[in-house]
């Protein structure tokens, strides 16, 4: 029980859950109503699963600048394929997906062939993507398309979004993956210790590969995200993604130096980050003071996490 | 000791064959894509040496200043440019200036004193004005209308916000501007989730929503049909999606611009200018208009601006410039 | 007796230096296997290449087939190896810190069911090897929390899960206990009953006598005696064979000590954040005091308190007489002029990815800058004088600390604090992996050091070297001080006074 | 005394044989320059306008300026393996400064420059001393002051301007961002056509060398990037040169942010704003590692002038903005892969002939 009020998980649950109460209380419960909690919760699932898809290679220790723009990418195309090519939605989504992984696997396959440090391979296709990406429809948006795939994404089941359970069940996989599965294990000792990993017969690259490739899934798992739940997708999707991506894993608890993750704390990080962005809505603060919020939020909540490590080393 | 400044020289005496017109906006945007048509057009009407339509600056002035520079270095000798900061763009316009171009600055004004030979542009406050109209008509002239727009810190933001209060305020309290959200015109899906969480918090009080950025109108044309609240949307522009909109119901009118006309006149005047006339008032501010469509008229407003191109083409010849 | 593995003429060179050059090793069945020589001779690196984890440049590596007969093999990586029934104990700690002790013992098999993690089965593996070494550790603890020591027997375990018919242990007991090295050192034998293979190496050439059979030394990547049986050679002859050179004394410097100097340390009464109480204890210019205990004792500990790492809560440090408040080390280092060389040189005492030159000169920067510009020649001589002193093998002073052999690295470890000339130096566990020749020589050192008036705390879990060394030893446990001796340099006199100590844990201050 | 049974204690190490040194070719640096030189001459044969000195290779040279001191900016901190997540809004705070005592005090260029430098120092120790004092990690510390300052430059730009930028245009600026010095004569001779900044930014890069290499505050940084335990307790005060990598990264990201807005010719508030990713690109494609411990001023200085060229040739091929997008990640990848294979057969050579 001690060591469990002493998870960053549950610094950050606390917080969360006082910031929700607040601004429950706040809006006249207006937070509460089924509309308000529906776009609540509806618009959490992509910062998610964005969060989750720069998890996944934060613990082998790289980073994945083409996540944001990748989601982008892989939404424009199956905007494509629906419109353009005429496809069915459940072709366009497994596409989508496909695409995704493929091109984690290619971010993966650059960093082990050309021993590019990942940060400088992905910042490089993420610039071959933002070309692929404008250059599928321009600066056109996709709309209008198969009703079945935007009623999934506006369907709720008992007044809980299905894309939020949809990112919900995306992150108890990944939980499940990097807990219980032998490649998640190996995944994760290799970002612990490359070295002691290797001198236990597991193979550093397939680690690295194994990561972009699933970031680059989650990924197209955002985009499916993005086009069932928001009904119209054009090149400008993903530029705001980038340092999302990074701010949920981290503020979870997830270090940069690879070997430690936190589904967890990865959730409730932009669980927070939603609930400053659902207040300014509400209160019609200026983004601008939103940011200077979000900043001392953030800072806050790192500040209030080191308080409670300096108390439980006291103890000891 | 310092060389006197030789490399400034004025534009002019460059037959039209010679004269090579780069369009340059500020990034990738759907407002844009009818000058490449446009300039296309020019080029070939006009026998122009050139016209080229360089849309690689994205949203940065220092990359746009670079994309200039560059077409410089190409030949290329007359800018239209749309300034992505209109509070800076001015120093590239002297800059332009400077080594002997004509430049015009395109569907947008740089703040204060325009630097440029001239700006051909929406005239973005009006523009704003009359999509607030729109809206309070739409909405049976009484309720909350919400204004949706793009960058707060761009003087044309400004322009827009303080052109739907002029129409708000015209109403004498009957219709209360609830909101102007401001900064989501970036990208779509900030656009939708500021939608999404507006609606949430005030669908129910809100009568109608004007947009003077194209993400927003995107975005609550989606949203508030989603919702299937009885929420009135005043889109802009004419981009498909937006004309689907209008087609379907979810939009109810939208406020044209004419960058057809900004690129065609505006290529007119920075051959006319090449070639040795001068402007008669150095940075002179032209409105290239704007026009509300409803369901009702959106066959017949193509006829509108092309005449209005045609007018403003006559503008120039008649009083603005002055060729010997 | 059947050879169960056979390296011939192995070739490795890195950089800059040829690590090995025609080494050979040749094991057999139920053999415990010495392999011997001095820092920086090249067994770690043949221990590495027996593992996979470097591919030798040149050389034969042959195992036995199926059939018995040997054959020529080339293992590519660390999963060959382990096909192959090779387990391994490196030198370095190689555990995932974030994992448990149970999957860091069954980190190259981790069993599944139904493609899952089979937690259940992990902890049962982890707890057979657990209970090998009579271990008494939860498998569900993250590596992290545990100590130095109980790495090293969690790295041991992990060796011994492979089930391997060949075991190779590098430097197995440097952190451990006496205690632990025997229970370690037993099923090393009852493996050889059952016809296992272990190649030990070790420079603690007194377990190595009374564990190992045969014996192979290797001086400068190259092997001076192959697979000799070890009972042929006495402790000099292979320290002979090892150096390369006859066997000479070393003699110690001679001191006196006059028992009314003023203390250049003096601690009084005092209580730490750490846990420490009533701990009080004097250091004389000229003097080495050594602070003897086991293993978490609270020595190491003491040391960072004193340098500021931990706060003084009670009682009084003196510095030369005069109450001294140390903030930090810089601190320590600039204003009191104290040292501290860490037991714990990877994490604490270097810097790996930095050149030797610059791990050296760190403390004396001050001292080698012109208006803040550190003048190179001046580092580069500090270099040259403190690498000529404590003879370190070096390929060059621009060369990362990180390639050094073991020996070497703790020699330059050292080299900084000797650089910054101070007075009173703590000086911790120096000799831990540390071969023979140069154990001596940092013994004459240290010797030396206080014969020009350091004031010298050192805190060792080696009792030889205490003896050795100490004019007085005070014992530790649990963060107190249990008792002091003067030491008379009879070893077992003095192990006995000191175990008495630490067993019964009450003792007179002396 | 005493006497202990061992052997000699041992003579100097006996002699090795030297390090063989990489051949010339090998060196990292040098792969850099000659990716950057073969790119130079494949777009002047694609395009001759890449040549032309005063629309492409003067501007050109100002841009790498700028995105020397951006690279040099993050590099200050990447010697500790930190990251500085809020380069770009550092330099719109200090240009903020800057552009707010020109307009309102009247005061010179360097005067207002020098209070430009000290904001951006003083902003970047305070990142500095939170990182430090909390022990929270550099890039969520750096990030929230990013978010932070981003509401801030805003609201402090629409308090003192009303807008985002100043009107002001102190004397000497357009000098700056308009002259090179063949514009300044002796007689009959002129200097050489390089544009003024270039100086400010090589001596920037100068000083940040002469730092990391010779001074002992800068070597000090590095060694706590190396390992900060380590360096606790060989005597260095960790914290404070923590605070003061930080303060470096302020002190160029404000003269990166000066730079830019003599080339832009306008104090605004959206200085900055692409300096992140670049700031990055610049030091790690000249080597710099993420991990700390281990600079390279001059693989800055070369990985800023690789992407600016990137970038200028193919914005001089007038490619659209897919097709430009597309070939600048492929032209990097294709730099970048060379130069490794360039290392690999450079590392193999070494290990088999020594
Ligand atoms: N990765 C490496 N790069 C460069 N040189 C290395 C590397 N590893 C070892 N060496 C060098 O090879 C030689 C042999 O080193 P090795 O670690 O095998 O010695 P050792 O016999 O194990 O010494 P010790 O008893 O100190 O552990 C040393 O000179 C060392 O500096
Ligand atoms: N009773 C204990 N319970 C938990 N941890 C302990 C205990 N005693 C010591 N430790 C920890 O074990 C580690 C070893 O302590 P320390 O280094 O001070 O001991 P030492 O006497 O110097 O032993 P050595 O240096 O030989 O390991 C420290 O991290 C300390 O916090
Ligand atoms: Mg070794
Ligand atoms: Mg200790």
């Amino acid at each position: 029980m001690r060591s469990l009020v002493r998870t960053n998980e549950f610094t950050l649950a606390v917080i969360a859950a006082l910031g929700f109460a607040a601004l429950a209380v706040a809006t006249d419960f207006n937070l509460l109503t089924a509309g308000t909690l529906d776009a609540f919760l509806r618009f959490l699932a992509l910062p998610i699963v964005i969060g989750l898809a720069q998890m996944v290679v934060l613990a082998v220790g790289q980073m994945n600048l083409s996540v944001g723009v990748l989601t982008g990418f892989c939404a424009v195309a199956s905007g494509w394929l629906m419109i353009d090519a005429g496809l069915p939605a459940p072709v366009a989504v497994l596409a989508a997906l496909a695409l995704g992984a493929t091109v984690g696997l290619v971010n993966g396959l650059l960093v082990i062939f050309t021993r590019i440090n990942g940060f400088i391979v992905t910042l490089a296709t993420m610039t071959i993507l933002e070309g692929l990406r404008y250059g599928v429809n321009g600066t056109g948006t996709y709309q209008g398309y198969s009703p079945g795939l935007r009623e999934f994404g506006q369907a709720s089941l008992a007044g809980v979004p299905v894309v939020f359970l949809l990112a919900v069940a995306i992150a108890v996989a990944v939980a499940l993956f990097f807990r219980r599965t032998v490649p998640g294990r190996h995944l994760l000792a290799s970002g612990g210790n490359p070295f002691a990993a290797r001198l236990s017969g597991i193979s550093n690259d397939r680690a690295l590969v194994l990561a972009h490739t699933l970031s680059g899934l989650l990924a197209g798992f955002a985009a499916v995200i993005v086009v069932a739940a928001f009904g119209s997708v054009n090149a400008s999707i993903g530029d705001d993604l980038l340092l999302p991506s990074f701010a949920a894993p981290i503020i979870g608890g997830v270090a940069l130096a690879g070997g430690m993750i936190s589904v967890t704390g990865t959730v409730l990080a932009a669980f927070l980050v939603r609930l400053v962005d659902v207040s300014q809505s509400q209160f019609d603060i200026n983004r601008r003071w939103v940011d200077l919020i979000i900043g001392a939020v953030v800072l806050g909540a790192v500040l209030l996490g080191q308080f409670r490590d300096k108390l439980s080393g006291g103890q000891r | 000791t310092k060389k006197s400044d030789t490399t400034d020289t004025e534009a002019g005496g460059r037959e039209p064959a010679q004269v090579k017109v780069a369009l340059v906006p500020g990034g990738s945007h759907p407002y844009f894509q009818p000058w490449k048509d446009a300039g296309a057009a020019a080029k070939s009407e006009l026998s122009l040496g050139d016209v080229t339509f360089n849309e690689t600056a994205g949203w940065d002035q220092t990359k746009q200043n670079d994309v200039l520079k560059s077409l410089a270095a190409q030949g290329y000798n007359a800018f239209g440019v749309f300034g992505v900061s209109p509070d800076n763009i001015n120093s590239t316009f002297e800059d332009l200036k400077r080594q002997g171009f004509a430049v015009g600055s395109l569907a947008s004004c740089p703040a204060g004193a325009n630097k440029a030979d001239f700006c051909l542009s929406t005239d973005v406050e009006v523009a704003a004005y009359k999509g607030a109209k729109a809206a309070i008509d739409a909405m049976g002239g009484q309720g909350n209308l919400v204004h949706l727009t793009g960058n707060k810190v761009d003087s044309n933001t400004q322009r827009r916000i303080k052109g739907v209060e002029k129409a708000v305020a015209e109403t004498g309290g009957k219709v209360v501007l609830v909101q102007s959200v401001t900064d989501i015109d970036k990208d779509l899906q900030s656009a939708q989730k500021a939608v999404a969480d507006l609606l949430a918090a005030k669908g129910r009080q809100i009568q109608a929503i004007v947009n003077t950025a194209y993400n927003p109108a995107v975005a609550s044309a989606e949203g508030v049909r989603q919702s299937k609240l009885p929420i009135k949307v005043i889109a802009i522009d004419d981009d498909p999606a937006v004309l689907d909109g209008l087609r379907g119901g979810s939009v109810a009118a939208t406020v044209l611009q004419n960058p057809v006309g900004q690129a065609r006149v505006g290529s007119y005047a920075l051959m006319k200018l090449s070639g040795g006339c001068t402007i008669s008032e150095p940075g002179v501010t032209i409105d290239s208009g704007s026009f509300v469509v409803t369901r009702d008229n959106l066959d017949g407003y193509e006829a509108d601006r092309t005449a209005t191109t045609e007018a403003l083409r006559k503008k120039f010849d008649g009083d603005l410039l002055k060729c010997n | 007796m059947s050879i169960v593995l056979s390296a011939e003429n192995l070739v490795k060179t890195f950089p800059g230096v040829r690590a090995l050059d025609e080494a050979t090793l040749t094991l057999t069945a139920g053999s415990v296997h010495a392999l011997l020589g001095e820092n920086g001779a090249g067994k770690s690196t043949l221990i590495k290449i027996l593992t996979g984890v470097y591919r030798p440049d040149g050389g034969l590596l042959r195992l036995p087939g199926p059939d018995g007969e040997l054959r020529t093999v080339q293992l590519g990586n660390p999963q060959d190896a382990q096909r192959a029934g090779i387990g391994v104990v490196h030198q370095e700690r190689n555990l995932i810190p974030t994992f448990t002790v149970a999957e860091n013992i069954c980190l190259q098999h981790l069993p599944r069911r139904a493609g899952l993690l089979d937690r259940a089965a992990l902890r049962v593996e982890a707890r057979r090897c657990l209970d090998l070494l009579d271990l008494d550790l939860d498998p569900d603890l993250p590596v992290s929390r545990l100590s130095v020591a109980q790495m090293q027997l969690v790295e041991i375990a992990k060796a011994l899960s492979a089930d391997s018919t060949v075991l190779l242990l590098d430097e197995p007991t440097a952190s451990l206990t006496n205690d632990e090295a025997d229970r370690l050192y037993g099923i090393v034998r009852r493996l050889s009953e059952r016809g296992h293979a272990t190649v030990l190496v070790s420079h603690k050439l007194e377990e190595v006598f009374a564990v190992a059979d045969t014996v192979t030394v290797l001086r400068d990547g190259r092997s001076v005696a192959e697979a000799e049986p070890l009972a042929d050679h006495t402790r000099e002859q292979i320290v002979d064979l090892m150096v390369g050179r006859a066997y000479q004394q070393v003699h110690l410097a001679e001191r006196t000590v006059d028992a009314d100097t003023e203390p250049a340390l003096a601690l009084d009464h005092v209580a730490t954040t750490a846990g420490h109480h009533d701990v009080s204890l004097v250091v004389r210019p000229g003097e080495i005091v050594g602070l003897y205990g086991l293993v978490g004792a609270g020595r190491s500990e003491l040391a960072k308190a004193l340098l500021g790492l931990d706060r003084i809560t009670a009682g009084e440090v003196r510095v030369h007489g005069r109450p001294a408040r140390i903030r930090d080390v810089g601190d320590a280092l600039h204003r009191h002029r104290i040292g501290y060389v860490t037991e714990n040189r990877k994490e604490e005492g270097l810097f790996l990815d930095q050149t030797v030159a610059r791990n050296t000169a760190v403390t004396v920067w001050r001292k080698l800058a012109r208006l803040g510009l550190v003048r190179d020649r001046a580092e580069r001589s500090l270099v040259d004088e403190y690498a000529d002193r404590l003879g370190i093998r070096l390929a060059s002073p621009d060369q990362h600390a990180g390639q050094l052999s073991g020996g070497n690295q703790q020699k330059v470890s050292l080299a900084k604090w000797l650089a910054a000339d101070c007075d009173v130096l703590i000086i911790d566990e120096p000799t831990v992996g540390i071969d023979v020749r140069t154990k001596a020589a940092f013994h004459e050192l240290i010797a030396g050091l206080a014969a020009r008036g350091m004031a010298i705390l050192l805190i060792s879990s080696d009792l030889p070297e205490m003896v050795t060394l100490a004019d007085r030893i005070a014992v530790m446990r649990e963060f107190a001080i249990v008792g002091e001796l003067d030491n008379d340099h009879d070893y077992d006199r003095m192990s006995q006074s000191v175990i008495r100590f630490i067993h019964d844990g009450q003792g007179v201050v002396a | 005394m005493k006497t202990e049974t061992a052997p000699a204690a041992p003579p100097a190490a006996e002699a090795r044989p030297p390090t063989r040194v990489l051949p010339v070719w090998a060196n990292p640096r040098l792969g850099l320059l000659i990716v950057v030189a073969a790119l130079v001459v494949l777009f002047s044969s694609l395009t001759p306008a890449f040549l032309d000195p005063r629309l492409t290779l003067a501007p050109l040279q100002a841009d790498i300026s700028v995105y020397v001191v951006v690279g040099l900016a993050q590099l200050a901190v990447l010697s500790l393996g930190h990251m500085n997540m809020a380069v770009g809004r550092m330099a719109a705070l200090s240009t903020f400064a800057m552009g707010l005592v020109y307009d309102r005090l009247g005061v010179p260029l360097l005067v207002g420059l020098l209070v430009g430098l000290a904001v951006g120092a003083g902003i970047g120790a305070l990142a500095g001393l939170l990182i430090a004092k909390t022990g929270v990690n550099s890039f969520v510390v750096t990030l929230a002051l990013d978010f932070g300052l981003l509401g801030l430059v805003t609201i402090l730009y629409t308090w003192a301007t009303g807008g985002v930028s100043f009107a002001v245009q102190p004397s000497g600026l357009s000098a700056l961002r308009f002259d090179t010095f063949a514009d300044y004569c002796m007689g009959d001779v002129c200097g050489p056509r390089i544009p003024l900044v270039v100086p400010i930014a090589v001596a920037a890069a100068l000083g940040v060398g002469l730092l990391f290499r010779h001074a002992r505050l800068g070597r000090e940084i590095l060694m706590t990037g190396s390992n900060t335990v380590a360096a606790e307790l060989s005597g260095i005060p960790t914290h404070r040169r923590i605070v003061a990598a930080h303060a470096v990264s302020g002190l160029l990201a404000a003269l990166a942010g000066f730079l830019l807005a003599a080339n832009n010719g306008a104090f605004s508030a959206n200085i900055g704003e692409s300096f992140l990713l670049p700031s990055f690109l610049a030091p790690v494609l000249g080597g710099t590692l993420l991990a700390g411990g281990a600079v390279s001023v001059l693989g800055t200085a070369l990985g800023a002038t690789l992407t600016q060229v990137i970038y200028k040739g193919l914005n001089l091929l007038q490619f659209s903005l897919e097709e430009l997008k597309l070939y600048i990640g492929l032209v990097l990848l294709a730099a970048l892969s060379l130069d490794r294979l360039r290392a690999v057969i450079a590392e193999r050579r070494a290990v088999s002939t020594s």
